[in-house]
């Protein structure tokens, strides 16, 4: 059959080796960071937002860091006078709450308010950093670790709270677990649990927004393990065909549940580095660098806006908590991980940037964490009012046959009707 | 029937504006079996267009889409290719009201050709209906004639929930006397294939009863329906064919109003047996008809196995095993 | 049941130098379920992995070993996640051996916990068995014992042909008398947790009866053979619990066999009620029992809704719905 | 709700546009195959095999050309003395067959003996330098236009056209459409009229071969349309994840059916910078030269088999004829593009290089030609000897329950008898 092929294949060459990528750290380890470049801040360059792809593919290698270790603004993406200090301000504030009500969050669950809470600590800059810079009319499609938007577009705690107790205020009726959160009107596409399906709707939205000749973009967010997925490869496909107007971010957070970044193929190449295979500008950003944030933010939203199409962010940053309350991360990665992360806390590295401008202090910084401890405790005891899933307050379960459609059907009424006459 | 679903697409197209076209090849091609030739060149590109081979990110799209606002139509070049993008469909259109507390909705329409037919062998002659009406939040629809598919595509798109639209392409160039082995011909002068070139709908859920009979109540849909009236025909019993055109919601109310007159049901589609949506028709008629049953429900489906190429008429099921089928539960 | 899951798998990667298994979170870590926890430190990471979050990815690689000659074990972290994998599930894992004449088989397992019961909402509850059932070509398993799970699991890898391996993870961590609102307690110490450390197969195929009874057949699977049970008990119906424990291919003889003894059937899944593998099973029983039937079957089912989060128990068939369904259909 | 984010994107951006990539020519136009960059054969270094992915993104934007326009072998990747006249000619020969065989089958489609063909008319190339590079053992997974890989490994014609014609001597029994082969004794996996499939399944193919400790290697291959399916990302991160040792060939022949390559993303990046993203070296090759086939198989294939992992390649080349026998191209590009087209035709180019080294002639290529269409014609004879869709003598329809599981079900069992019983 085979015509006289060469005879096997040499076998000089040996066995072929199956190959695992393994972290640098395992649980009893040392945390071991040196697999991270991290340059210095202000060393990447800046191009133009009309700037030709396959110019930059540099950057996808590179890290876009605009605070120094004194926590100085520097180099070309610095933003300036156009981030001031009250905005700045107004970021920290954002983040520090979201810090906080993750922590009572976590808290009712670990009391049995709620099933499930998932926090978002260390990463609050890159979503209250969408919140603020993203217009009222864009749309952003997260993850379940975006609360740092709605807190800062200043969503109701209470609204949330109530969801997250699933009680008889709770505005998606107990349907959806906790922290999946749908606020059309702070912008805030519906949370899926499914990984990775926001990330092609965002390039549909954004498509759809330039078929209307519409001004509005919008942003999608994955975690690095769900680049994996078939939706991120079909929004890269997708966006790089019509060039919508949408920002394509990976929160690189180092881990998905147990699984390092190199799980998801990070050891071979950045995750900015795939949208080089498309021809969509990458950059790479440290995440933790409330000043990078914005700029790469400021950047990929403006070169949407002018019809130069999609961008795609990889933010570096650490995932600081478990994976979620079922999560148990001292099972595989060291105790103290966090600790050694080399882009430190996003909360105390702007605050220090605000120290460093004159503009902040420690003081007022305690202030803040009392303030926003005092605000979440407040919301948390009106939530806990309307109930929760202890005291079994809970949404009305006719409403279990609502918003399945439009209209309900007639077998979906005779399914509530059986339900109504059960005790 | 491809000249009444482009004249759907047309017609909205025309009246809506946020109405958008797209899949593989329905651009500046007008899509493999011709149903939105022309549209791009009426409409533009930015209405109607091409899109990247990857059905995943065409339902995925499209749910952005609508969630912006716009009613996009989406086509699947085949049925047979829809798995790529069933979870677009079922974890995302399906529940983006629901999860959302009607937030955000999926006003979406998904096209598709479905059943065999055309020698297209295991890839190109699937019927997967079935999958769809076990997912909570979609309708399916499946009409059998050209009036009902350019009404249905109609109501199909106005429709603000997400719509699977599977249409029989042993239909699109011709009508169908039932014996899938002749040779097809055009629709033109056909009866059943005058269609209004202006708007109209048809109202989703209703079933149409395409022969009253009084002997035994036969359940069916696209293709089947001929093969139905050809072994009704063949056979001599008095048989009601009902048309269901919409799998989901169901029209019950008509399904059994027949039963209860007949006593008699045979079920006739395309798809493989087991789990198949003859399945669900039995268990409800049988749930609601029980004490009116006066022989088991028969179901006549595709077989069990993949649709084969050489022998596609040993898997069809023609008007010979329905015949027999009707025969048999008259003598039960 | 985790424990039996575990026990399974260690076998036979103790037995069969050519099983493999991989998943999500299942190598380092042991799983989310903890079904593979030390099989990684037993018999090192080329044998059991962690792969990338890709369904389609996870399946598609079981495909191409199995066909290289591996034996195949994957996991799905929940059976609400498969779709992105049931294209390679559907297309090819289910037609190899058809479309290649024998050239090529894929004897994958696919494991994967389903239904609800643990307040996971409409993303860690779904039971898409149905689905499955549809696909000619695909084997579905759905134990309900610690000792099942293990002997079904093996017999499963055994098997040369892939199979859909469902675990109802609400059994994973304890018993279950029927009522889902009361807490979990262990397994340890209930009778049916005790299951032999060795090698043992139980043939796909074939039910089990739980209960024997005289008064209405219950068919169930998973969970909701306990919930039977329960409602049997509390209803004082003498009903006789048929546990399916393979849903393809269906043990007909077994439900035939006891329905002309009951003449009245019951129904009862999780999944929600349209073109659920109820319908399939109605469909099949008034084929088969028509004559021995004296009151239409009945089915119990999840709601046609996604699952809830807070109302976990009003759309969970219970006993209360199930011992409802078991007097009603006494009346009829 | 927006807590005071600027108001409506700046409207001085003015409206989104929506972007549709549009081909060079459309029928009526002149053809313009202006967007290739096609750079002098020799001109592309050749890297060591065990090169970092890193040091040659540059490749994945070069073309390797090794013929030159007078048949000349030139450059780095010239295979020299490795490829001897002799297997030049067994290539150019099963070339030859294929493209007799494509007229012929597509000729018996017309004629109504069966129902649908595919022709690789100017891809040849390709498919037989995979058949004759790769080892006994190794194993193929190819798309419906690699016909070439069985002619060159001599599987017997017989068979292929029997199941063309879908007659009793069908191996698979009917139950394909024409075209989708399987002949694993050949190496030749299971054609799947899903597009994309068998990419992944390659990459787990290897992943299997490299688990058990053996030598073989896996070949996959996708149409450049394809490329934008899950399966094509699928394939990308799990053979980076595992540097698994595969070759993944995406055949860039410029058309998908009707739609250009730019829709598939081809616009904005080159299909081998895919690879990039993922760390895989990447390879573009002028697909019709058949010496840079060789040269990169083998270059690919001693990579994979040093444990170096995953090589993709973009094979550059043009799909001259029909998609398939229902397909009609000059509805949608211009109808002699293919003479345009700057690569030239793989089996000309090929008996030029025989001839420039004195191994070949125009009168020995003539009787290359007649021998291939009377090879074809012969057994064309004899295959429909044993039927056709014609004269209905297919395969036995009871073989349509059989090998749906490896035994027999009862449910299966009683509906082959069923149909038994129906005349
Ligand atoms: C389709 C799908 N597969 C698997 C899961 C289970 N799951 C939930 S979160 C998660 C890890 C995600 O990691 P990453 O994308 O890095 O995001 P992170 O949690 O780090 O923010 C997994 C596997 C899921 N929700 N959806
Ligand atoms: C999943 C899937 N979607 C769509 C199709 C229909 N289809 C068959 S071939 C083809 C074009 C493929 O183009 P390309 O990948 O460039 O390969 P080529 O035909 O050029 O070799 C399409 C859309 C299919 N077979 N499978
Ligand atoms: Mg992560
Ligand atoms: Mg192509």
């Amino acid at each position: 059959m085979d015509a006289g092929n060469d005879p096997d294949p040499p076998t000089h060459h040996g066995p072929l080796r199956f190959q695992v990528p393994e972290p640098s750290a395992r649980p009893g380890d040392e945390p071991d960071f040196s697999y991270l470049d991290v340059p210095p801040a202000g060393d990447t360059r800046r191009p133009e937002v009309s700037v030709d792809p396959h110019q930059i593919r540099d950057l996808a290698d590179a890290m876009i860091r605009v605070l120094d270790d004194d926590g100085n603004a520097v180099g070309p993406w610095a933003p300036g006078a156009e981030l001031s200090a009250d905005a700045m301000r107004r970021a920290l504030r954002a983040m520090v709450i979201t810090r906080a009500y993750d922590d009572r969050m976590f808290q009712s669950q670990r009391q049995g308010k709620t099933s499930f809470y998932m926090r978002s600590t260390g990463e609050e800059a890159i979503a209250v950093g969408h919140a603020l810079e993203l217009g009222p009319r864009d749309m952003f499609f997260p993850t379940y670790r975006q609360q740092g938007w709605l807190i800062a577009r200043e969503w109701p705690l209470v609204d949330m709270m109530c969801q997250i107790f699933s009680n008889e205020r709770d505005r998606l009726h107990g349907r959806q677990m906790p922290v999946m959160y749908s606020a059309k009107e702070a912008g805030f596409f519906t949370i899926s649990g499914n990984l990775g399906t926001q990330f092609i709707q965002a390039v549909g939205w954004a498509m759809a927004s330039a078929i209307a000749g519409d001004t509005c973009l919008a942003a999608g967010v994955v975690g690095e393990g769900t680049t994996a997925e078939a939706d991120f490869h079909h929004a890269l496909t997708f966006a790089a065909t019509y060039q919508a107007p949408v920002i394509l971010n990976v929160v690189n957070n180092q881990w998905a549940i147990s699984s390092f970044q190199g799980i998801a193929g990070g050891a071979s190449s950045t995750f900015a580095a795939r949208a080089i295979g498309h021809g969509i500008p990458a950059l790479r950003i440290d995440g933790n660098d409330y000043l990078a944030v914005v700029a790469g933010i400021r950047w990929a939203a403006e070169r949407a806006r002018r019809n130069h199409g999609p961008t795609l962010i990889e933010w570096v940053t650490y995932r600081a908590a478990a994976h979620s309350s079922s999560d148990d991360p001292s099972k595989y990665r060291p105790q103290d991980e966090w600790k050694a992360w080399p882009l430190g806390d996003p909360v105390e590295r702007l605050a220090t940037h605000l120290g460093q401008i004159g503009e902040w202090s420690p003081v007022r910084q305690n202030e803040l964490d009392e303030e926003a401890k005092a605000i979440v405790r407040a919301a948390a005891k009106e939530a806990e009012g309307y109930g929760t899933l202890l005291d079994g307050h809970v949404a009305d379960r006719r409403s279990l046959f609502e918003d399945v459609f439009k209209e309900m059907p007639a077998h979906l009424r005779r399914q509530r009707d059986e339900l109504e006459r059960l005790t | 029937m491809n000249v009444a679903i482009r004249s759907a697409l047309d017609v909205m197209l025309g009246r809506d504006g946020q109405v958008v076209v797209f899949g593989e090849d329905v651009g500046y091609f007008g899509g493999v079996f011709r149903c939105t030739e022309g549209l791009q060149s009426k409409y533009g590109e930015t209405r109607v267009f091409d899109t990247p081979i990857a059905e995943g990110g065409i339902i995925g799209v499209a749910v952005g889409m609508g969630a912006y606002g716009l009613r996009p139509v989406a086509e699947i070049q085949f049925a047979d290719y829809v798995y790529p993008g069933l979870d677009q469909l079922i974890s995302e259109a399906a529940r983006l009201r629901y999860r959302s507390g009607a937030d955000f909705t999926a006003p979406l329409t998904v096209r598709m050709p479905a059943g065999g037919g055309i020698h297209g062998g295991q890839t190109h002659s699937q019927s997967p209906e079935a999958l769809f009406t076990h997912v909570c939040g979609l309708k399916t629809v499946l009409p059998s004639t050209p009036y009902d598919a350019k009404g249905l595509l109609i109501a199909s798109i106005e429709d603000d929930d997400p719509v699977v639209f599977l249409e029989p392409k042993r239909l699109y160039n011709g009508p169908f006397d039932g014996h899938p082995e002749r040779p097809i011909v055009p629709w033109t002068d056909h009866p059943l294939g005058d269609v209004p070139e202006d708007y109209y709908s048809i109202p989703l859920g209703v079933a149409a009863v395409r022969r009253p009979g009084s002997d035994v109540t036969v359940l069916a849909y696209g293709t089947m329906v001929y093969v139905a009236e050809a072994a009704a025909a063949e056979t001599g019993v008095d048989a009601e064919i009902i048309d269901l055109r919409t799998l989901l919601p169901l029209d019950t109310d008509t399904i059994v109003q027949s039963v209860e007159k007949t006593g008699r049901c045979v079920i006739v589609h395309e798809a493989t047996r087991t789990s198949g949506f003859g399945a669900e028709l039995a268990a409800t008629v049988q749930e609601l008809c029980f004490f009116h049953l006066e022989s088991p429900i028969q179901r006549v489906t595709g077989w069990d196995t993949p649709y084969p190429h050489a022998q596609e008429w040993d898997y069809f099921p023609g008007p010979g095993r329905v015949g027999a089928a009707l025969r048999s539960v008259m003598e039960d």
